[in-house]
């Protein structure tokens, strides 16, 4: 017992809304650019574009991912 | 969005595209917030009273499946009738929700489905929302859409029947409905059978989820009928209109509480002649096709005369026969509004089935109702095939809404795409720019709704719209035809406007739609705080947890629901209605004097007794108010024992006072509401037994109930529960029956009643109490 | 009398002529579902409509063959190729099976 | 070895066994009674000693009373001294084992017993006061002679209408001084009954269920869900809103209208609420090490009326969860605090620790049940998360005490959850591109053949 510390959160719970909020953003962002790429990429070129659409969407869904995550821990929701 | 016009052509449609998504998904946030009122405010909860049963019924389906459900009879309703649920519900609603509620637990989500029935509606005011927005589409232009998308996200029209926590069939029905018409519109557009079926298999959720699937199924036909007389018959009309028929037909008597009606009531019967006189064209039109006129026109005289008589005669004889049911009561007060009052009381007592007010269209519509028209008018001007659904639709709804209140829910949504139309056919007039015509439409009528939406979310952010506006006179400058100012001018206002309306919209909702009417809310007028009137779920609590688990409890129907939601006790008649003697015998021992009340209680197996009372703090919607509601069902059905002009004092004024009729001083409702309340002083000067609601000192102070007890009254008097004494529990009293009713103190038998006046010497500046409906 | 004759007589022959194959398929399909139609007619006319779902769910199967049949065969028909823009006749067939597909769903359900 | 320490053992204990048979005596005895709850909490003070002069290593405590939820004896450095429990047909001994034996004894017990105020008569009216019944002995039970004993009662309130009297005795407002009385024979089972006005709350916590639930994310979150009744003095007849109003002091005094709850400082998120949503009656001040609670059940509760209700608040890990490495060690009451002098009849604990938590070790203060360990899915569970459950019934504020959980958890699952829900929305992206591609399938297949 006494060598044990005092567990505490690896991020601060204090600045969980903001990390939501900000990552959010992020990922939206990712998310409507994903969205324009892929509703105007020329029909024809289809596997050209492949690599840069599974980027942008891994990147979107990443920040998308944690600010979901940041989101449930905001509201109370502990995962 | 302002890149020129080098851009290429999909990055454009990439960009409004994307701007479509996006305003889509705000008016779908907007709708959803601006329904979040009454969480926010009070909590979680569901709202009003038919929602308690659906949510209760959901319930049950949650945990005992689907089948159970299906053959659920419900032994706590209706003592001793009981209710077979399952096949007297829309379970769409139900369905709805446990779906939503399986598949989250699915994926490890533990919502409780309270939560879910609460947020259900709010959520799908955003399916309505682009269902709207795909009709509009459909029927006009993609700007107009988004306007109609955004308006219909935040009408309080809609939203009256949408917030959270109120779980009602509307919620859902409307986006089906929405989605029937767009589904439909597209079909007839194009002829094709597959959106026809898929017309046929949203028309199927609709008749699971509402009632009003009437509405869908009667105005088809008649989209059909009014093409046929215009003389725009095409074989596109014939596909869409048989396909979806045939189909609905079937899909709508899978649902248990639907049954056969499609083929047996009046209702549904010109969908049928609609189908039938179609054939008849097609089979005409056919032919025309092969034969020469002259030919043709024989043909046509016999056949179509011989045909209609067939029709109308077979009809008729059907009718007679019985094999077809007349229209329905509640069908007949859509055209008749007097009908309801004179023959089924029940349904005129509640207040949603009452004439619409002028000022509730401005209320619940705001600047729509006149922006409807405009689209009206641009609709017929430049009239198609589907131009003239909408017409018609706009036109049916008018009148409908106009009957009833409760119906100015199918008129928001034609008002919100007619708008819309509007809307976007000015901004287009006033907009126009020398650049390709059909982007800078949808572009800049996208950014006005965008603007528009934005004061329902934040109010915070109305320096934007001084950017916007900075920015259409930029582009103004480069105009020439209507000038520059003009349209400046014009298009300030049409912004002033759109936002006036999102703040009334705001307004509207967080004041008149957003309360539960569970839980009430009321402002402290000397310090301003809030303060939280709990008393009903106080009474249910208290029901649930301190009295048998198989205590039947009277109420009057209104509490029904509530009651078996909240307290899970056994009722003898609630919001269902369906059992007019039942509810009427229930009045009837509300009416009548302790002692014969007694007998309809024993008789009943009454153990509890509830009524509201709002005399302590004035609450309008009590029981004592109702009660002449109560009064008139009742004689309805026990005319001989309960007759209405005795509860009136001989000038005709109900009045709880003094000079109020002895029988009603002496019915149990009245003992049972003012029970011990002469003694009680609400104010130190006032007098003592000073009713609030009704503003009246009560007329029978000091009475005693011998066959029953007060078992609980809550914080406020709001609710109070009697528990009714068992036979051995009481002494009957010696005195004779007539002397046992404690008389008050200037009681004059009925017999010398026009001596009363002489007695009266003070008499009370306050009358009588508003005879409020519920 | 004479006149009427002559007029189906001229009927048919153009029908016989100017029909395509395809179409001509249809139209058996169509007068064997009408044949099935007036069967279950006349069946319940003589014997009744006891398990009245049941009967109704065949005899509105009926109806529905009938008619989606009716649909297909004017989105085949060559001569209504600019009233259907955009649906071609395989389209129609597809969208007529999709219909068919979920009407005996339905159909099944109700039946039983 | 053995054998001879074995043996030698059981020659002593032989040897004590009777030594204490013949020679033990209680010298002094003072007893000290607190009725002036629903609890009957004892102290008793016994100064025992060897009339031979041998060295005491056992006292044999007997106790008569029924329904004893707790027991704890300490000598006169106030240690703790050991307690064996022999159940005997319808008492219960505990045999004390004293660290130093010594010819002199100083021995401090106390006991706290349920269920032994019992409310008399058992049902009254709404405006008349709640009278109780203690039954119980005049004198110590024990298997011992004593010399001199002194009974002092503390009662609730000085409104006595009988007790049994007995010289030498003497009453000053809501104390009783029974004796002092001399030389008492061993097992001597004279009634002790008194009579009294009693209108603290008699609540009882029928059942009690206490969630704990451990995220590694920082929270601690609690739920209590809690089956309460008032079980004294039933209501009998009709409850009167207007009389309950009028004078609440005078009507309705044996309702409970209102309680504390006592949560701990650091906790936030409090909620209270029931299966009919919010109750929005309570009231809150933050002291400085623990939070004051005072909870207003929906109605007033008056006797024979039960509620029920859920609590629950959210309390920062660091303040309960230790680690080292892997390791982790959860230490947290047991149960809490639910009203003063509280009585609960049974009470299941669980606990919820986080996904991937392995190598669970339970260490409570007292002997509890357990019960089968389950896995509970919640937001974003793959495997499940283990839950480790317990119960114990008849529990008294004295119960207070942590329990120590230890487990093992890498840190490195912390961040399934993130992943689960980056690979979630990643799927969909994929399934949009998929589905781009794929577009136009049939209809337009046929489409083009047929053009």
């Amino acid at each position: 017992m006494e060598t044990m510390q005092r567990y505490v959160s690896p991020v601060n719970p204090a600045v969980f809304p903001h990390l939501a909020t900000v990552l959010l953003i992020i990922g939206t962002f990712f998310t409507a650019w994903f969205f324009i790429f892929v509703v105007s990429r020329n029909k024809q070129s289809k596997e050209s574009t492949l690599i840069k659409e599974l980027l942008i969407s891994l990147c979107a869904s990443i920040f998308l991912g944690f600010g979901i995550l940041f989101l449930l821990l905001t509201v109370g929701i502990y995962v | 969005m302002n890149r020129g016009p080098k851009i290429l052509s999909n990055k454009v449609a990439g960009y409004s595209s994307l701007i479509t998504f996006a305003i889509l998904l705000i008016a779908w946030i907007a709708g959803f917030s601006s329904r979040l009122f009454a969480v926010i405010r009070f909590e979680s909860i569901i709202h009003e009273f038919d929602p308690w049963f659906n949510y209760r019924a959901t319930a049950y389906m949650v945990q005992h499946g689907w089948y159970k459900f299906l053959n659920w009879f419900d032994e706590r309703a209706w003592y001793p009738l009981g209710r077979i649920v399952g096949g007297t519900v829309y379970p769409g609603l139900m369905i709805t929700s446990g779906g939503i509620h399986y598949l989250l637990h699915f994926l490890n989500i533990p919502v409780h489905i309270r939560d879910i029935c609460v947020f259900l509606a709010p959520v799908f005011s955003g399916l309505t929302a682009i269902s709207t927005y795909l009709l509009t589409k459909e029927l006009w232009s993609p700007g107009a859409g988004l306007f109609a998308a955004s308006f219909i996200a935040i009408v309080p029209g809609y939203i009256s029947r949408s917030v959270a926590g109120s779980y009602d069939n509307e919620g859902i029905a409307i986006f089906a409905l929405q989605f029937t018409y767009f589904l439909w519109v597209r079909s007839v557009k194009t002829g094709s059978v597959f959106w026809s079926a898929g017309a046929a298999i949203s028309y199927f959720y609709m008749v699971s989820a509402w009632g009003g699937y009437v509405f869908i199924i009667n105005l088809i036909p008649l989209h059909v009928f009014v093409l046929l007389i215009m003389g725009r018959y095409s074989p596109r009309l014939l596909t869409s209109y048989s396909t979806f028929y045939i189909l609905g037909l079937l899909f709508s008597m899978q649902i248990p509480f639907v049954g056969f009606q499609p083929i047996r009531t009046s209702e549904h019967m010109a969908a049928l002649g609609v189908f039938v006189l179609l054939m008849a064209v097609a089979t005409l039109r056919h032919l025309q096709t092969v034969l020469s006129r002259h030919e043709f026109r024989k043909l046509f005289v016999v056949g179509g005369l011989v045909a209609a008589a067939f029709v109308f005669v077979a009809v008729v004889a059907l009718t007679m026969m019985g094999v077809i049911a007349p229209w329905s009561g509640r069908f007949y007060s859509l055209w008749d509004t007097g009908y309801a009052k004179i023959h089924i009381p029940i349904i005129a007592s509640v207040s949603e089935h009452q004439p619409t007010t002028w000022f509730s269209f401005f209320f619940d519509l705001h600047i729509l109702v006149c922006a409807f028209p405009v689209g009206v008018w641009y609709c017929i001007k430049q009239i198609n095939d589907e131009r003239v659904f909408v017409v018609l639709y706009a036109i049916s709804a008018v009148y409908f809404a106009g009957v009833m209140v409760r119906l100015m829910l199918t008129l928001t949504p034609v008002v919100c795409m007619l708008a819309g139309v509007a809307f976007s056919g000015l901004l287009d007039v006033f907009l126009q720019e020398d650049t390709s015509k059909k982007f800078g439409n949808s572009a800049y009528s996208v950014t006005e709704t965008d603007e528009n939406e934005d004061p329902t979310e934040k109010k915070t952010l109305y320096d934007k719209a001084g950017k916007l506006k900075h920015r259409t006179k930029h582009e103004n400058n480069h105009e020439n035809g209507i000038s520059s100012n003009l349209k400046s001018v014009v298009i300030l206002a049409i912004l002033m406007i759109l936002m006036m309306f999102a703040v009334h919209c705001t307004w509207v909702t967080s004041n008149a739609y957003s309360s539960p009417s569970i839980v009430l809310a009321f402002h402290n007028s000397q310090d301003g705080s809030r303060n939280i009137l709990d008393d009903f779920r106080e009474a249910y609590y208290w029901l649930s947890q301190n009295t048998a688990d198989d205590a039947r409890i009277m109420s009057w129907w209104d509490y029904g629901y509530q009651i078996a939601g909240m307290a899970n006790r056994t009722t003898l008649v609630d919001n269902n209605t369906w059992n007019n003697s039942h509810i009427a015998l229930v009045g009837k021992a509300m009416s009548s004097s302790e002692e014969k009340s007694y007998e309809i209680m024993t008789s009943l197996d009454v153990d509890y007794v509830l009524v509201i009372f709002g005399g302590v703090i004035g609450y309008s919607g009590d029981d004592i108010n109702k009660f002449l509601w109560m009064v008139r069902i009742a004689e309805g059905e026990h005319p001989k024992d309960i007759k209405e002009s005795d509860f009136f004092t001989d000038r005709g004024e109900f009045r709880v006072d003094a000079e109020g009729s002895p029988s009603l001083l002496n019915c149990l409702m009245y003992k049972l509401s003012y029970y011990r309340f002469g003694e009680l002083k609400l104010d130190y000067r006032g007098p003592s037994g000073y009713d609030r609601t009704r503003n009246a000192v009560i007329g029978n102070k000091d009475f005693d109930l011998t066959y029953l007890e007060e078992a609980y009254t809550t914080e406020h008097w709001l609710v109070r529960i009697y528990r009714v004494k068992k036979p051995y529990e009481f002494n009957r009293p010696a005195l004779k029956a007539n002397e046992r009713l404690i008389p008050p103190s200037n009681f004059i038998s009925r017999k010398n009643s026009k001596r009363r006046k002489g007695y009266i010497r003070n008499r009370p500046s306050v009358i009588k109490g508003k005879r409020t409906l519920k | 009398m004479v006149e009427t004759t002559a007029v189906v007589q001229k009927f048919y022959n153009d029908y016989v002529q100017h029909t395509p194959k395809k179409l001509k398929l249809v139209d058996i399909y169509l007068g064997y579902i009408l044949l099935t139609g007036i069967i279950q007619f006349v069946y319940c006319c003589l014997v009744g409509t006891f398990p009245f779902n049941s009967f109704l769910s065949g005899f509105i199967s009926t109806v529905s063959c009938f008619v989606l049949g009716v649909c297909l065969r004017l989105q085949a028909n060559p001569q209504n190729k600019t009233v259907f823009a955009g649906i071609s006749p395989e389209r129609g067939f597809a969208d007529f099976i999709f219909a068919h597909v979920i009407l005996h769903l339905v159909v099944m359900n109700f039946i039983g | 070895m053995n054998w001879n320490c074995l043996y030698l053992a059981i020659i002593s204990c032989l040897l004590l066994l009777n030594s204490v048979k013949a020679e033990i005596i209680n010298k002094n005895v003072e007893r000290y009674l607190d009725l002036s709850s629903q609890l009957v909490k004892t102290t008793i003070k016994i100064n025992a000693e060897d009339s031979a002069g041998v060295p005491i290593k056992e006292y044999v405590f007997t106790a008569k009373e029924a329904n004893i939820a707790y027991i704890s004896a300490k000598d006169a450095l106030n240690n703790d001294l050991k307690l064996r429990k022999e159940q005997s047909n319808d008492d219960q001994r505990f045999v004390l084992t004293f660290e130093k034996a010594l010819p002199k004894q100083t021995i401090q017990i106390e006991t706290v017993s349920v269920g032994n105020v019992k409310p008399y008569p058992e049902e009254i009216k709404q405006n008349e006061k709640q009278l109780v019944k203690y039954a119980g002995l005049l004198y110590l039970y024990s298997k011992y002679k004593t010399v001199t004993q002194k009974t002092q009662i503390k009662l609730s309130s000085s409104n006595i209408i009988s007790y049994t009297q007995v010289k030498p005795f003497s009453v000053s407002s809501n104390k009783i001084i029974l004796g002092p009385y001399e030389n008492i024979k061993a097992l001597s089972d004279e009634q002790l009954a008194i009579h009294y006005e009693n209108q603290t709350p008699f609540l009882t916590v029928n059942s009690l269920e206490r969630t704990i639930e451990v995220s590694h994310w920082g929270n601690i979150a609690v739920k209590e869900s809690i089956e309460m009744i008032h079980s004294g003095a039933k209501l009998k007849g009709s409850f009167s809103r207007y009389d309950f109003q009028k004078d609440g002091r005078q009507s309705g005094q044996s309702a409970v209208k209102s309680y504390r709850t006592y949560l701990p400082a650091s906790a936030t998120g409090v909620y209270y609420r029931d299966m009919n949503g919010n109750i929005s009656t309570s009231n809150m001040n933050v002291q400085r090490d623990f939070i004051d609670l005072e909870l207003r059940p929906r109605f007033p509760l008056f006797g024979g009326w039960k509620t029920q209700y859920i609590l629950g608040y959210n309390v920062p890990s660091y303040e309960y969860l230790f680690s080292a490495g892997k390791n982790y060690q959860l230490k947290m009451r047991l149960i809490d605090h639910v009203h003063d002098n509280m009585a609960i009849d049974k009470a299941v604990i669980n606990v919820i620790l986080p996904e991937g938590s392995s190598n669970i070790e339970l260490m409570t203060p007292y002997s509890i049940k357990r019960r089968q360990n389950e896995f509970i899915y919640t937001y974003l569970d793959t495997t499940g998360r283990p839950m480790i459950s317990f119960s114990r019934s008849n529990l008294v504020e004295n119960h207070i005490s942590d329990f120590t959980l230890k487990y093992t958890f890498s840190r490195v699952s912390l961040l399934q959850e993130p992943f689960l829900l980056i690979g979630f929305i990643y799927f969909i992206f994929i399934l949009t591109i998929i589905f781009l591609r794929l577009d136009f399938s049939i209809v337009s297949y046929h489409h083009n053949k047929s053009e």
